[in-house]
């Protein structure tokens, strides 16, 4: 379990390459990369974060993963500050005895860091600057766990 | 109590500091957010919604209703857009 | 759109990298790799394929995820002949502008390459050799898309 | 006419070739190996049971009733198991 908060780059291929390694008990690894995508006119992405809650909340996400899925193991990584189009912002990797664990706990974990992990994301365009509001597909898409929901 | 209150986003530039201390009796965040907004005009405008805005107690999401008594710190934020 | 189908390994690591490098217009990436996964006794793994198939099945499973997810993009890899406990069997990367497409299609070109490939498993073990046989969730798992059943 | 048969996994190893010509008239999958079974008890072994069988027509999965007029080659196997 891993999860790393950071204004630095990091290197996806070599993240996955470690994910995946030397693992003998684990049949699937599944991995996520966001990227900055330019929709046309975004020159950066200015990406404002709660320091001392980030990383807990990311923690007890994984937890609450870990509760629900088989996992060996988990990994996530999340910028923060300035960001131009193409950069990685952000990547999940988790690795399980079968397929559909890893898949349905990486997409659960976006899920999650997407509208409960304190990260807000402002937009730099040639037409100026706006945060970025939530959506209401993610607040859908969170919805999809609803026992979790109910849980809390 | 005295309290650490943070904001975030554009509630932060609304309000014009990312954090202060706050010498406060109120029993819940919404007690909390009515003194503030009584305070001057750049809280009232920064608390108009409650509805597009949400609440973290000692680094805990909860909601407005919530006690704070004992807590050493509160932040307002608009949702999280992360990932 | 690329399908490749090697005896040789691939760099999982290095796949990842090149194949969420220089994207624009990508938000998400999903990828997954499996793994020769030992559960005791496990000394080898035989696969099997049909060489005038595979990759075009393959490819028309990739095709079939294009008509149903907005994809900027797939790679599917993988390996037949014999592979030990620890080795990556195949991997799959799909991008998309948004991670629900990503994280659908890749999971939709794993249960089609499960139990629609061409491809057949030998397992090596201390207590001797035996085909592996499909297992009744993996068709459950396909059914999940059933709406594709059912054109077929 | 002259089809090219192949087999793959346990099939292959029942049968003992991985392919071979077989001049045949059946008009579909199941007639082919309604006169292969009668051929040899391997055969018979390798066809015991066709719902542990898959059947591609030319590359194409496809299903013991399917025609194969025209066709240049029909491959036996097991349920695949990729990924």
């Amino acid at each position: 379990m891993c999860v790393r908060v950071q204004a630095d780059p990091f290197d996806f291929g070599a993240e996955c390459d470690a994910f995946a390694s030397g693992r003998h008990h684990v049949g699937a690894v599944v991995t996520f990369c966001g990227i900055v995508r330019d929709d046309g006119g975004l020159q950066a992405m200015e990406i404002e974060h709660y320091p001392a809650m980030t990383a807990p909340a990311i923690e007890a996400m994984v937890a609450e993963a870990r509760t629900r899925w088989s996992l060996a193991d988990a990994l996530v990584i999340h910028r923060h500050g300035r960001l131009t189009p193409g950069e990685r912002i952000m990547m999940v990797a988790t690795a399980a005895p079968h397929r559909a664990d890893a898949f349905a706990a990486a997409d659960f974990l976006m899920d999650y860091l997407k509208s409960r992990a304190p990260f807000w994301k402002k937009e730099i365009t040639t037409a100026g600057a706006h945060w970025v509001e939530a959506r209401s597909e993610d607040e859908t898409a969170l919805a999809r766990w609803s026992d979790e929901t109910a849980r809390r | 109590m005295t309290l650490n209150v943070v904001y975030f986003a554009w509630v932060r530039e609304r309000i014009g500091v990312a954090q202060e201390r706050i010498d406060t009796d109120a029993a819940t965040v919404a007690a909390l957010v009515d003194e503030l907004r009584a305070r001057e005009d750049r809280y009232a405008l920064a608390f108009e919604d409650l509805s597009a805005l949400r609440v973290a107690v000692d680094q805990q999401l909860t909601d407005f209703d919530a006690p704070i008594a004992g807590a050493r710190e509160v932040a307002f934020f608009p949702p999280m857009t992360g990932g």
